[in-house]
């Protein structure tokens, strides 16, 4: 669901077939029938942004029905906990939980804590401006207490014990509403809800597979919060063929998350500082508190060892090892607002690091103009991009928004060297480390971003040597000293400081229970450690699936210390057996006095499962023998989240920003808090209740084709690859094609109150309409790697979409939005810019236009825009 | 002698006194046909490595050789790898093409303030100038404090985007440089 | 367009269109006239008519020398033109022709040389030598002439495509006939009416035998025949015919007696063999671009097959 | 050695034909397309192995295929058919959707009244650019409900090089470029080959083919030199779904006929083989296949006969006519000279 497997991930595929050919059944659910669907045992096509009404009516499929893994949800789930009676439900407050602020769009979720949990009330501004769960780290939030004390009723009938809560929550998801909503037929969504609760339980287990058609939505986290709690419901998590698998998109888009390439994080999801942090002390504070369960309660190491990686013996305990160096965040950093601050003129450099915003990030309208108005930009690419060649070939010369000899943005263009020509690791999506040796040396000026980054810290600091600037510490005092080999700086020798190091031996550390919080350890990822145990590159193993065990123990190296299953001491019962034989990975050796199985135990070895903890303690020695989720802090599998996340404790439907119709569960009609960007550069599609959506009246979605990648820059370069999809396309149901009068190979153009764009017509049996509550609504799909640079060009699609964002993690809504279809050719020059100008005229479209976020209770909030956009109504 | 042997290796001759009298195999054996091997086989090393495209993590073998200078000779996967079992889809498989295609740039390109076209520029000289224009831009984008006195400690002048194709060792020297410098706007993919 | 209801993807052929262009069927009918020519100018050597002999020679020459051009112009890599001499494969009509045309060429060709001495060589020894050469050598390739002109209809017949393969008992019969039509034809246009009888008797003959062996073609059941009934080679083999018919006709009436009659007579049947060649590539070719031609009679063939079975 | 079977018919070694004495077993393919996903692996890894140059950056509107056929520039392809029709037992989710009439066959027609105006009748597809124009069909009514369609399954289908047990390619050749390999593979020996253009016609799958610029023919060599080096082909180790299969042929028979039986008792009674009896027309294939329908979806012939079957009768008929020949020359100067 949300994923396109076969398309996407080939190769990952062959698991999925594997299982098929073992009798697995494979579902698939997505807005068309894709390459999966047709290798799937069913498809169900739904509308596009509507997956939580689908999963929310599984849920209550599973409720209603009691066909949940009782045991399972009893002892590993916060099903029992009571909350709080200040919480208030969407069910009370048509479709708002309790603490909503229309004034900043957000929420205090301190209403939403449990029963017997201190907890300090917190407006949800700051929360929503520094995108929040990161900040929480992948252990949720701290919890005071989280270790003792949670009132529970483990018959789970209590009023406000979390299963009642979620009964309650999902009951509005019935079948009925699932077909109104989804355009689902009801015989169909039963029959999902058969198949996956029929393969769950004690024998068998189901796995959910997603990827950024998840993520991609103003309520994205909450998709993956709803896949997650049926799962955690069906006893589906931290068990073999079980889990939420997060299928990503680059090869090392989980290392870049992990060693965070990200405004909020630091490494090993340690929060980024904020202003509200001005000591180590506090900051420690923020991430977990006393009495805690779980390993987040040994933040204080982790931080500590990645401060003295930073800046070595310059960071002692009487200096706060350099806390006070870190730049602090205050709210939105992340690239769009960046962006936007770009087009404002607030930033003036830019570095582009195998990366092409032009066209492979959304409203890449926006994203070209911001360039076209810094003082530099680098770029480091493989090839040519747009992103560096935008000031002579952009769109927007094509309208004159841009000109050559007017744009004064200085580029610097410096060659990059390919996987082969350099040595390192990249963490793959099951957060599995391979690392790669170099098998060739680049040519010409071509180099490793190692090489680039390790220079220009050199020359920064040579050409301040001898600064007295206090701001100019950080860098002067940095630990820059890694080895090299021929000019390069050894990658080996970043990872083993990645991986820890223990100062007082030189030697690297066997994981992260070995970091101290005394300064005496250097770890750059706390989460990484282990991958350089016993100075040996554990990343660097090859030993053959032929010669090992069906886990691949030798095969790189996985985070956690080498675990591949997440939270298995799930796969065991409460007292340490295996749920069934069939299903057994991890399990309580009682003679040995120790966790042993297949895989490594995601649990302290020798802590046996009837270990109750003495009262006062907290962090990992608070975890009882039956707490599975030993990252969280109160050691339970969460379905109900009583903090930590922006938009709610529980996943709720709520249309896209962009919709063709009204949400028929509640009076809200999108999320509460999405993240808008009020902007006369950045207009929105109306969706009711505003007028006029009948301009745009078709659901619009964007995906990727297995024969090309991302932006396109390592593809239609590519002569092989551009010829397999030689073309931009967009894919019409025949009804869609009858009702606008496309013709197949014609051509066409789709429009968004942001520009239009032109692409060859396919009408294809695979794109079908549906019902949405008795009227037929028609989706239209484009695939998004065209530019206008390479061995095949055309429009680029991600200018048909505007930025609005979830407020957890400032991902964008570029999986669903409105639009038009019309036969022919899009305007070309600058017609092209009054034949949007005319769209939005007819929509009366303006910059309060989709930012007016609270419309429960017939409410008319306030809208939401960057100070006072233009004169208009107000 | 010659003649002798040019008579042997001629093909009507081996139809006429070998087991393939019609021609259709043996007999017509080439020469190169006669010596062909896997150009792997000449490969001087095998690399291990992973492909750049996707996250599933295929594990590649590169086979290079040295003559008549280094280069790859063949990218394709490795049978041993327990995720991809030796396997790739088109885009690993046009791996070669990317690393050794003709739309490689290998020199640095510069285009000045409202230029119309690229230009040379001497790497050195160019890192320099990056240098000279990162300082800048953190100076004009220097913020100490917030309205309410907060430290803030950071520049608001310099933003990067980009890691989810780089390695964990770039991307930890990246975000460790940049925080040093003060600058916080560095994303990657993830967020999008 | 074949009317019957056949599935396909996407109406795509299912063989190849052959690579093959004009040159191929302008190869075969200058083979099959250098053939015509041959078998004519041994029959004159022999019978006395030294006219008729030295322009089917030459003629024949020249005609072989533009076949071969034809065939090694034709090749994608002319230059390895020899290494049709490799092997020698009774699999592959064109092997077998190439070594046809191997033994065929050096006796026709110095039949033809010794056509072409100079009255001045003629009484030296070398000379002397060569003619009395000629007629060994022309009866030598006389002898290799009939393989020479129908060798090419196997050439075609030896093919997946689905008119040529489909007509292998007819086709060597309509390229002999055009063959001996077109020899006879050169043998009118060039030799005096006097001595010119073998060659209207031989054109007049070939050309009966061509129409013939076309009309059964054209009879035949099922949907290839239908290559041959429309477009292009439709047109193509109806011109044949009317000039090939012509010229038969008036090489047995008034190019008896007029000189001129006799050339446009003879040229009307060159002029039928060169189209008729044509004709008949063109159906070919048109039966693999359309997959109704492939799908339509196999599906036929495995209908009948299990209908068969099922009799049984 | 019999040669009995050298032409046609069932030949239990063709390698010991081809005079391959104490050769290796005979290695083939098995494409299982009731597995393939379409990603168009096995072309790519394919052109990178043997450097097949690219061929044509067309959309062909064939669904995804932009490939169209094999040639001398792609040595796999992929194809694709959508169809409305069930797969098995797969529900394709359409069943009370409201959907009008399918358009599968009209946008088929799209292209297939577009390739006869296309150089080559588009039997050039993937050798040269083909520009399809932009065609139209006639637009659907809106239809609804009952009209409406409600099965659907997409097929996708990799094709290659047949290496047909009777080759008609390699019995044609007259330089000896394309041989049988001790493999019993077929394959275009590059430094003979003089572009002579007979082995194109002489194909009845219509694989082989020149190439324009290069001037001689090309084809899938069942990856001859990795074979030499005891390596899979390139495609086949390409293969996310192990959907194209490669080994002795002995063994992907046994294998092929248990997956055959498998998917019947699975409830896809259209699975059947294709090209994998060595009784048909061709004497059985190197490279068959698992089709889910008639060949002919997929653009393969029904029932190829290699044309060589009938040289006999080809090589009678001819010297009949030749001896006719010498016989009317004969009598045309005896009549003479009475």
């Amino acid at each position: 669901m949300g994923s396109n497997m076969a398309e996407a991930h080939p190769v990952g595929f062959q698991w999925v077939m594997e299982a098929k050919a073992r009798g697995a059944r494979v579902v698939h659910i997505d807005p068309r029938f894709t390459r999966t669907s047709a290798l799937a045992d069913q498809h169900v096509t739904l509308r596009a942004g509507t997956d939580i009404a689908f999963l929310g009516g599984v849920i209550n499929h599973i409720l209603t029905n009691d066909l949940s893994f009782r045991e399972y949800v009893q002892a590993y789930t916060n099903a029992s906990c009571l909350v709080g009676e200040r919480f208030e439900d969407t069910e009370d407050l048509d479709g708002l939980f309790s603490g909503y602020d229309p004034r900043t769009a957000s929420y205090d979720a301190s209403s939403w804590a449990y029963e017997s949990v201190p907890v300090e009330e917190r407006p949800g501004g700051r929360a929503k401006e520094q995108a929040a769960p990161y900040q929480h780290g992948s252990g949720g939030p701290p919890m005071e207490g989280g270790a003792q004390g949670i009132a529970r009723d483990l018959s789970l009938e209590h009023p406000r014990c979390v299963y009642q809560v979620l009964k309650r929550h999902f009951s509005r998801y019935t079948p009925e509403m699932v077909e109104r909503i989804c355009g689902v037929p009801q015989d169909l969504f039963l029959d999902v809800c058969r198949a996956w609760t029929a393969n769950s339980g004690r024998e068998r287990t189901a796995a959910l597979v997603y990827s950024v058609g998840w993520t991609q939505h103003t309520v994205g986290a909450q998709y993956i919060r709803a896949g997650s709690i049926i799962q955690l419901l069906l006893g589906n998590v931290g068990r073999p063929g079980g889990g939420v698998f997060a299928l990503r998109g680059h090869a090392s888009i989980q290392g870049s998350t992990d060693i965070p390439t990200l405004f909020n994080l630091l490494p090993g999801y340690l929060p980024m500082p904020d202003v509200t942090h001005e000591s180590l002390a506090a900051y420690l504070d923020g991430v977990r508190r006393p009495g805690q369960k779980g390993f987040w309660g040994n933040a204080d190491a982790y931080t500590i060892s990645l401060l003295k990686e930073y800046w070595g013996e310059n960071a002692t305990e009487e200096n706060d090892y350099c806390f006070d160096y870190m730049p602090r965040i205050d709210g939105d950093h992340g690239t769009y607002r960046t962006a936007m601050d770009m087009v404002d003129g607030k930033v003036f450099g830019y570095f582009l690091l195998g990366q092409n915003p032009a066209v492979g990030s959304a409203h890449g309208r926006l994203q070209r103009l911001g360039m076209a108005n810094l003082d530099w930009l680098v770029v480091r690419d493989l090839t040519m991009i747009e992103s560096a060649t935008f000031w002579k070939d952009a769109p927007e010369t094509e309208t004159g928004e841009i000109v050559a000899q007017q744009c004064r943005t200085e580029v610097f263009f410096f060659p990059a060297a390919s996987h082969v020509e350099k040595s390192g690791t990249f963490t793959q999506t099951q957060r599995m480390l391979q690392w790669r040796d170099q098998a060739v040396e680049p040519v010409g000026d071509q180099r490793s971003e190692l090489w680039f980054f390790h220079q220009l810290g050199l020359r920064l600091r040579r050409r301040l040597a001898g600064s007295t600037d206090e701001r100019d510490r950080p860098l002067l005092d940095l630990a820059w000293d890694y080895a090299s080999e021929d000019g390069e700086p050894s990658a080996a020798d970043v990872l083993r400081h990645i991986n820890g190091i223990d100062l007082r031996t030189g030697r690297t550390v066997g994981g992260y229970t070995e970091l101290k919080a005394d300064g005496s350890t250097a770890c750059g990822c706390w989460i990484y450690s282990g991958v350089y145990a016993d100075e040996v590159n554990q990343a660097r193993r090859r030993k053959s699936r032929f010669d090992t065990g069906p886990y691949d123990a030798e095969w790189g190296w996985t985070w956690p210390m080498n675990r591949r299953v997440l939270y298995n001491r799930a796969s065991a019962d409460p007292q340490g057996r295996p749920w069934s034989e069939r299903k057994a990975l991890v399990w309580w050796d009682a003679e040995r006095g120790e966790w042993t199985g297949h895989d490594t135990p995601d649990f302290e070895r020798t802590k046996p499962p009837d270990h109750v903890p003495p009262a006062g303690s907290s962090g990992p020695a608070a975890l009882r023998g039956d707490d599975a989720f030993i990252m969280m802090s109160d050691g339970k599998g969460w379905l109900f989240a009583p903090a930590g996340l922006a938009d709610g404790p529980l996943p709720t439907h709520y249309e896209p920003h962009e919709s063709p119709v009204r949400n028929l569960l509640y009076g809200q009609q999108a999320s509460p808090v999405r993240k808008v960007y009020g902007r006369p550069d950045n207009p929105s599609n109306p969706a009711p209740p505003e007028a006029h959506g009948e301009v745009f009246p078709y659901v619009f979605t964007a995906a990727r084709l297995t024969e090309h990648h991302t932006a396109g820059g390592m593809s239609r370069q590519l002569p092989y690859l551009a010829e397999l999809q030689p073309e931009l396309f967009v894919e019409v149901s025949p009804e869609l094609a009858a009702e606008r009068g496309l013709t197949h190979l014609g051509r066409a153009h789709v429009i968004t109150s942001r520009t239009a764009v032109e692409a060859r017509v396919v009408v294809t049996d695979r794109m079908a309409p549906l019902h949405i509550d008795g009227r037929v609504v028609h989706q239209v799909w484009m695939p998004y790697h065209w530019g206008q640079v390479g061995l095949t060009t055309g429009d680029v699609v991600n200018d048909l979409i505007g930025v609005v964002a979830d407020p957890n993690v400032f991902i964008q809504e570029s999986k669903v939005l409105t639009c038009d279809i019309r036969p022919g050719g899009r305007p070309r020059g600058s017609d092209l810019v009054d034949y949007v100008e005319d769209y939005r005229r007819r929509a009366g479209i303006t910059p309060w236009t989709g930012v007016r976020i609270v419309t429960a209770g017939g409410h008319d909030g306030p809208g939401h825009t960057e100070g006072d956009p233009w004169e208009g109504p107000s | 002698m010659g003649v002798r042997r040019w008579i042997r290796a001629w093909p009507v001759y081996r139809q006429l006194t070998g087991p393939d009298p019609l021609g259709r195999g043996k007999a017509a054996e080439s020469a190169r046909s006669a010596g062909l091997v896997p150009r792997t086989e000449r490969a001087d090393r095998v690399v291990d490595s992973v492909c750049p495209y996707c996250a599933v993590g295929c594990a590649q073998r590169v086979f290079v050789r040295e003559e008549p200078h280094e280069h790859v000779v063949q990218i394709e996967g490795n049978p041993n790898s327990p995720i991809s079992r030796g396997r790739l889809c088109p885009k690993g498989a046009a791996s070669k093409q990317l690393v050794t295609g003709p739309q490689r740039v290998q020199k640095v390109r510069y285009r000045p303030p409202y230029g119309t076209g690229w230009q040379d520029l001497d790497l050195d000289t160019a890192m320099d100038m990056v240098v000279d224009r990162v300082l800048e831009a953190r100076r004009k984008g220097w913020q100490d404090r917030d309205a309410k006195g907060r430290t803030l400690r950071r520049t608001m002048g310099i933003a990067s985007l980009g890691g989810a194709t780089l390695d964990n060792e770039e991307n930890y020297l990246i975000k460790k440089l940049f925080t040093a410098l003060g600058a916080l706007q560095v994303e990657n993919q993830a967020r999008i | 367009m074949p009317p019957a209801e056949f599935r396909s993807y996407y109406g795509r052929p299912v063989l190849k269109p052959p690579v093959w262009e004009w040159r191929v069927p302008a190869y075969f009918f200058t083979g099959g006239l250098s053939a015509g020519a041959a078998l004519l100018a041994a029959g004159a050597d022999l019978t006395g008519r030294p006219a008729l002999c030295r322009v089917c020679r030459l003629g024949g020459l020249g005609a072989l020398l533009a076949s071969t051009y034809l065939l090694i112009a034709d090749l994608g890599r002319p230059e390895r033109f020899h290494h049709m001499l490799r092997v020698a494969k009774p699999s592959s009509p064109m092997s077998v022709g190439t070594w046809i045309l191997v033994a065929y060429s050096p006796g026709h060709g110095l039949a033809a040389t010794a056509e072409l001495l100079p009255a001045a060589l003629r009484a030296t020894l070398p000379g002397r030598l060569l003619r009395a050469a000629g007629r060994p050598a022309g009866l030598a390739a006389a002898a290799l002439a009939p393989a020479l002109a129908s060798y090419t209809a196997v050439l075609l017949s030896q093919t997946a495509a689905p008119a040529w393969h489909d007509v292998r008992k007819e086709l060597p019969f309509v390229f002999t006939g055009s063959a001996a039509a077109s020899g006879g034809g050169l043998g009118m246009l060039l030799a005096p009416v006097a001595e010119a009888g073998p060659a209207r008797r031989l054109g007049a003959a070939g050309a009966a035998a061509e129409l013939v062996a076309s009309r059964l073609i054209e009879r035949r059941p099922g949907l290839v025949t239908t290559a041959y009934t429309t477009g292009r080679a439709h047109r193509l083999r109806q011109a044949s015919k009317l000039l090939t018919l012509g010229g038969a006709a008036a090489a047995l009436t008034v190019a008896r007696r007029s000189r001129p009659a006799a050339a446009v007579a003879g040229l009307a049947l060159l002029a039928g063999s060169v189209l008729q060649r044509f004709g008949v590539f063109e159906a070919g070719v048109a039966s693999t671009r359309d997959p109704a031609y492939v799908v339509v009679p196999q599906r036929e063939r495995l209908a009948a097959a299990e209908g068969e079975r099922s009799g049984r | 050695m019999s040669r009995e079977n050298s032409f046609h018919g069932p030949l239990a070694d063709p390698a010991a034909d081809a005079g391959h004495l104490g050769h290796p077993p005979r290695m083939g393919f098995f494409t299982d397309t009731s597995v393939c996903i379409g990603c168009k692996a096995c072309e790519v890894a394919c052109k990178e192995w043997n450097n097949v140059p690219e061929d044509g950056i067309d959309l062909l509107g064939m669904s995804f295929d932009n490939t169209g056929m094999l040639g001398a520039g792609s040595w796999r392809h992929v194809a694709f058919v959508e169809q409305e029709r069930p797969l098995g037992r797969q529900d394709a989710g359409l069943a009370d959707l409201p959907t009008g009439p399918s358009r599968s066959e009209a946008a088929a027609e799209t292209v297939s009244r577009a390739l006869p105006v296309a150089g080559r009748g588009g039997g050039d597809l993937g050798t040269a650019p083909v520009h399809l124009g932009f065609p139209s069909f006639e637009l659907p009514g809106a239809g609804t409900g009952a009209q409406g369609r409600t099965e659907f399954r997409w097929l996708m289908s990799s094709d290659v090089c047949k290496h047909c047990t009777h080759a008609g390619c390699l019995d044609v050749c007259p330089t000896g470029a394309l041989f049988r390999t001790e493999f019993s593979t077929v394959v275009v020996q590059e430094d003979i080959c003089n572009g002579c253009g007979y082995c194109v016609s002489g194909c009845p799958y219509g694989v082989i083919d020149r190439r324009p610029d290069d001037g001689r023919a090309w084809k899938c060599t069942l990856c001859y030199d990795r074979l030499r080096g005891s390596m899979e082909p390139a495609c086949a180790q390409a293969c996310p779904t192990d959907s194209i299969q490669f080994g002795p042929l002995d063994e992907l028979r046994e294998r092929a006929a248990r997956r055959v039986a498998e998917l019947h008792g699975a409830g896809v009674p259209e699975a059947r083989l294709y090209g994998h009896d060595p009784g048909d027309g061709v004497g059985g294939d190197g490279a068959f296949f698992l089709l889910l329908d008639e060949p002919e979806v997929y653009g393969l012939p029904p029932d190829p006969v290699v044309p060589t079957r009938d040289l006999a009768t080809m090589w009678r008929y001819a010297g009949l006519a030749a001896a006719a020949l010498l016989t009317a020359a004969t009598a045309v100067f005896l009549e003479a000279g009475r």
